[in-house]
């Protein structure tokens, strides 16, 4: 018997604090084309170690290698790398807006584009997507106008939401993308119970959630994996671990014990580890995974490894709790940098169309954002109505509703 | 016309809306095969399918969240919290999303969820199968909140709940599960078989939302109550001789104030009644909004009668329970005023 | 005696009590290396190291079930939610466990844990960063509900709280961590330094729970207020030249219903001052208890100012936030009336 | 692409319902002995397999096989045999009870006995156990008094928790028992935080907390493994399997897709999965837990596989929804059975004192009965005072309470 040894409290820590060198050797980084791609018809139990893995396509040259390469048209890529343009693009110009009082606060994905982009594209119009506040890509890949999505940021006059959320709380449900919540997880086990009512009218749409890997922690991520693999659902959920959670690094959620797509099999769930910031990757296991919700063989988790390159928010500066170019030494580099050498290598890229790519987004970003501040910014005040702060509560306005609209009217 | 208990009309309400709506699903803890421990899905899932009724895993938020998703995918989603005390988990799913879904959507995207919940004590089950929490709901503005007190209402309100288009919080008073109850825990057990409010039609009918009912004209005072209370204040009536009108809210939220202002004006007087502890319990709104709408006509203060403020006791629930003695003592109280 | 913003004044509060007891623990969500998103942890575990303040997992509750865990064990746990609209996942572990722990073990076993929190708006946090839960935690008997309006008051609260042996709920308004806030956004920042309320002394003090403060003496009529309402209400008066006499709740559980019931007996007027949503916001309880406690000198109906029931709009957040125009207009009907 | 598929919608469906032969093939029973031990030092990612195998040591002829037999006084056998033994008897006298009305309710474990009181005699006095209603096997095996238990279970004058709480929710802090809560899973976590907390002040007390497979889909089981595995606090988190959750079967909990021990995996948490009817096996995992958590190793996740073999409560009829004589086939037998004839098998124990322990138990239980009733039941209403609901709401009565307290009297 090991007795009278006192207790230790242990608190992860980071590799590295603010002043110190960046350290990822936690990351283990195997070749692309390494990890072994399994039938979608596979018994979970028999894939247990994609959990441990990471599935990667793209090398260090930009080539695709191994059994995960997708099938993809030269099209299809250009219109992801585009997107990943766009989205960089997009989140510069709105940071440059906060900046200026236009919007009160605004979250950049910086790092993180191939992966609301690729699974933009890769699943279907219908499918539905609960999204977290950095998945921005998914908009854009769409083409959901980028005028509605800065007068959303704007809070203006043509603000679908009319000015009632948060900027960068966006809803579109033409393109499959779900109000976005600001509770974190809440909006994971909604993805299982809308993919449960579509399995339940025998429809064919699947639903796709995402989550930060520090909102694991939450109950409804642990909701959603018990739903999910009770009832088969036909939904992906994925986990974008990007290291950060605000100035809380990934062992505070208990990234230091398991991976996070390991907690997926404790539920009998499979579950696939992607490099995030590889976009063939990206395609190439969300189609894995969607096409084994189609086919009745039930959800499946993806955790996608990735760097948050950005500060968490315009409220936050990481320069506080991480060294400041941690970033520079992520092990999996920039999404954008390696679609754009692969398309080069393929032969069918170049540097200079790139920078043409890049002068010509710069100036649809631009247009559309002086589009967009034509109808008003928080900044001028042309926002939506104070009246309208009452509508849309309930379906149809209750009697104590009207009566305080009433209120704030004769008292203005 | 049937006669029916309260828990059979509530059965019969969400048979007559699958059989309208195929939209309609049901499920929760041990509200499949088994039909729930209250017995109020009993024979559903064989009439309908495991695949419209069937049990979910014991997480109270799994089960809201799942039916927002669920809601905003299109269908109509009636969930069964076990008992009212364990709502507790589901509140963030409650609170932070369906009721703010259409909202923050702007309408893009809604939750039109029933909850049910069995709520109150008076079944000697002690701090966890006891509570009355519909305050914590109608503090929370998206959400409807409703009470029925017999078996015609609790149908009528149950369709009209399953109908609306915006998440309902749906309690049902468990002592009244199977009769009406006075609060005379000591007197047989009254079956509703023989009460007028125990016939219930056997198709379709709605109670609307939002409107209350007067249980018995007054002129003495007016009392506000809902769900068991609504019995206790009739028994304190009685036993006092005390005129008094006695309203039964049903819906709290949105609340019939039209009622309520037109009676107190009459009575000038107004005592309130409910289960739930007392400091911040929904008598406070009703007694500010009285206030609000009737300080000219009121002679007497207004006052509330309800649960300690404390847990919810095992072996003396009868010393907890606001029964008719309390009652009738505030009626007294509020007509020497 | 040294001038401290509200959030340095928190800081010194649970430094001071992390250096008389060793008992007492810090964590939450980023409020270890970093010191919080609103800085009041700031310098904290460098000096007491990461084994006394730690992160936390993203778990409002697993947070509080922790700090549950370690009151039973024996240490006192001052725990951070990092704004107020997050406790919901946290709810159950407060109302079913942390309430009851006492009542349910005959105090076997106690729960002493202070929960801090964020509440208000103000800051453009749209409906996910500015509610004001607070009368939520009021209906569950139990807890204590405190919230501090200015330095000084939150220093010597905050330590009073970690001292309690019981749950206490410390609601910090964001809005005041950097200055007095009277609701004129479009007027410059006043900071704490001048203020007579931002002079801290640095060591050990106590502002007992359950007190009142009367922060502006007046014979025209009662403000009820807490937070930040305090100088909304203080400018309404200045800008109605109504006498009005300002009382600063500060506990909301328990209430001070002495200070309540003097004030009222002298002026008969009683408007409350709450930025939570109307029905049933703790405003309703205030009303209820002023009519029951001062019937008989009410001269006017008593009114109330508060956020509209919707969610905390954005855009339109000066429209929501209830400001001195819409005091002030109270301020005048009670007085007209 | 497979694509068009109406998906489908699948709840899982028990074994067997009422009026069908009860079938248990979905429980894989390994010979005993066939499970490893590893050491404890064993890295967590070394012993996945432990949370799909079954640690068994009793046989079926009732000797002990294979590595984890348990070194144990033949003394202390004895007592676990008796602490069962008279669970069970205590158990039967209770629901008696019930039935005459002299309580509003009652729980039994009946078949579960070996768990709890194993757990309680190999854990050390100072330790604290975060039980579940079905725990009453701890307080017996710790000697806690008879009549203290029934006073509580009769709400009676001598109830030490004045009749507040519902029957059997027992708070025993001198023998290590925390108050039990109505609220399931509420305490797993709240076990987690206690065994930080003793880590914190470099105590060396561990913690063990305990859950049915049900509640393994509440938060706070996720919120207990996230805490437990960040902090790797010293404590044991327990998940009794015993086949049904009131009318609900494990597969409802999704056990059909994964052990419920397998949970722990994704935490990196080591998992042990035990027979719980195995008294030699219970000691002998709860041993293997209890050191790596005192060595500073971290927490331990056991499944221990049982039989609900009575009604969930008094409440319940479970002919309604399963084969009334289920319990007859469960394939791991009954623990008091299996102890005993191991007893036996040693040469220890023989069927004729088995009696004898028997009979006594029973007069024991009877007297202690007899005993409690004469302090009142809730039959009689020789309960806690009416004015006593006001105390221990607060330390100190607030003044609000004291007018509610007077108001009580005055209203009498
Ligand atoms: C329920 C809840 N708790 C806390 C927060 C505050 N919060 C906003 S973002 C964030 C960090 C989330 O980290 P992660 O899940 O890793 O996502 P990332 O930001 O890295 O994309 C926190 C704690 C919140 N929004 N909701
Ligand atoms: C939060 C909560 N939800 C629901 C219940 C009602 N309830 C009491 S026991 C029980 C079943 C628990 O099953 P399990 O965890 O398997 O434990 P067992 O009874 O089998 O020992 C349920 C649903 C509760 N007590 N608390
Ligand atoms: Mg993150
Ligand atoms: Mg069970």
């Amino acid at each position: 018997m090991i007795e009278g040894v006192p207790l230790r409290f242990r608190i992860p820590e980071p590799p590295a604090r603010p002043g110190e060198r960046a350290d990822f050797s936690y990351i283990v980084v195997p070749p692309a084309g390494s990890a072994r791609r399994p039938e979608i018809e596979t018994d979970p139990s028999e894939m247990r170690d994609l959990a441990y893995s990471l599935i990667r396509v793209l090398d260090d040259d930009g080539s695709a290698t191994g059994p995960w390469i997708p099938e993809l048209e030269p099209d299809a890529l250009y219109h992801g790398l585009r997107a990943m343009v766009m989205t960089r693009t997009y989140d510069d110009r709105m940071l440059m807006a906060q900046r200026q009082g236009k919007t009160s606060f605004y979250m950049r994905c910086t790092g993180e584009e191939a992966i609301a982009v690729g699974h933009a594209l890769e699943l279907d119009r219908d499918d539905m997507f609960f999204p977290t506040y950095r998945n921005q890509g998914w908009l854009i890949a769409r083409r959901w106008p980028l005028v509605e999505m800065m007068c959303q940021v704007f809070s203006n006059e043509k603000d679908r939401l009319h000015g009632r959320q948060m900027p960068i709380m966006y809803s579109a449900r033409e393109v499959g993308f779900f109000s976005i919540s600001g509770n974190l997880g809440t909006q994971f086990i909604q993805a299982v119970g809308w993919a449960m009512a579509s399995a339940i009218k025998g429809d064919t749409r699947i639903a796709s959630g995402m989550v930060g890997e520090g909102t694991t922690a939450e109950a409804d991520f642990h909701n959603a994996l018990t739903f999910a693999t009770t009832y088969q659902a036909p939904v992906i959920l994925n986990i974008v671990n990007n290291q950060w959670a605000i100035s809380t690094f990934q062992g505070i959620a208990g990234g230091n014990q398991s991976t996070f797509a390991a907690r997926a099999i404790g539920h009998g769930i499979p579950a696939l580890r992607v490099d995030g910031n590889d976009y063939l990757a990206v395609i190439a296991a969300t189609r894995w995974a969607a096409q084994r919700a189609r086919a009745n063989l039930g959800p499946t988790v993806i955790e996608w490894l990735t760097y948050r390159a950005a500060a968490h928010s315009t409220s936050d500066d990481p320069s506080r709790y991480r060294p400041a170019d941690e970033w520079k030494s992520w092990p999996l580099g920039d999404p954008i940098e390696r679609l754009k050498n692969h398309l080069i290598a393929r032969g069918d890229w170049s540097e200079e169309q790139h920078r043409d790519l890049v002068a010509d987004v710069d100036r649809e970003v631009l247009a559309a954002a002086r589009d967009a501040e034509s109808y008003g910014t928080l900044l001028d005040g042309r926002v939506a109505s104070a009246k309208s702060i009452f509508e849309d509560v309930y379906k149809d306005m209750p009697p104590h509703l009207q009566r305080q609209r009433r209120q704030m009217e004769d008292e203005r | 016309m049937t006669t029916m208990a309260m828990n059979a009309a509530i059965r019969s309400a969400i048979d007559v809306m699958m059989e309208r709506d195929d939209n309609v699903v049901v499920f929760g803890e041990d509200i499949g095969y088994f039909g729930g421990v209250f017995r109020c899905t009993e024979g559903l899932q064989a009439k309908y399918g495991s695949e419209r009724v069937f049990d979910a895993p014991i997480a109270e938020g799994g089960i809201v969240g799942a039916a927002v998703g669920m809601g905003a995918y299109g269908l109509r989603p009636v969930i069964e919290i076990q008992f009212a005390d364990y709502v507790y988990p589901g509140l963030d799913q409650l609170i932070s999303e369906a009721a703010r879904l259409r909202y923050r959507s702007s309408a893009e995207f809604t939750a039109p969820l029933t909850v049910r919940m069995p709520c109150g004590g008076g079944i000697h089950g002690g701090q966890t199968h006891s509570q009355s929490p519909e305050s914590l709901f109608t503090h929370v503005c998206g959400l409807i909140t409703v009470i029925p007190s017999n078996p015609y209402d609790a149908k009528g309100l149950l369709i009209a709940s399953i109908e609306d288009d915006d998440p309902v919080i749906f309690l049902e008073p468990k002592r009244l599960y199977n009769g009406p109850f006075d609060g005379h825990h000591d007197k047989p057990v009254v079956p509703w078989a023989g009460h007028p409010l125990g016939e219930v039609p056997d198709g379709y009918y709605r109670v609307e939302l939002g409107s209350a009912a007067i249980r018995r004209p007054g002129d003495d005072l007016t009392v506000l109550a809902y769900g068991t209370m609504v019995y206790v204040a009739e028994a304190a009536a009685e036993e006092t001789g005390i005129d008094a009108e006695i309203i039964d809210l049903r819906t709290l939220l949105p609340l019939d104030t039209d009622t309520i202002e037109a009676s107190v004006a009459k009575t000038g007087r107004c005592v309130i009644v409910h289960e739930a502890t007392r400091t911040s319990g929904f008598g406070a709104e009703l007694s500010a909004t009285v206030q609000e709408l009737c300080f000219y006509h009121l002679e007497a203060p207004i006052e509330r009668v309800t649960g300690w403020d404390t847990p919810y006791p095992h072996a003396q629930e009868w010393d907890y329970f606001p029964g008719p003695a309390r009652v009738g003592a505030a009626y007294r109280r509020v007509i020497a005023a």
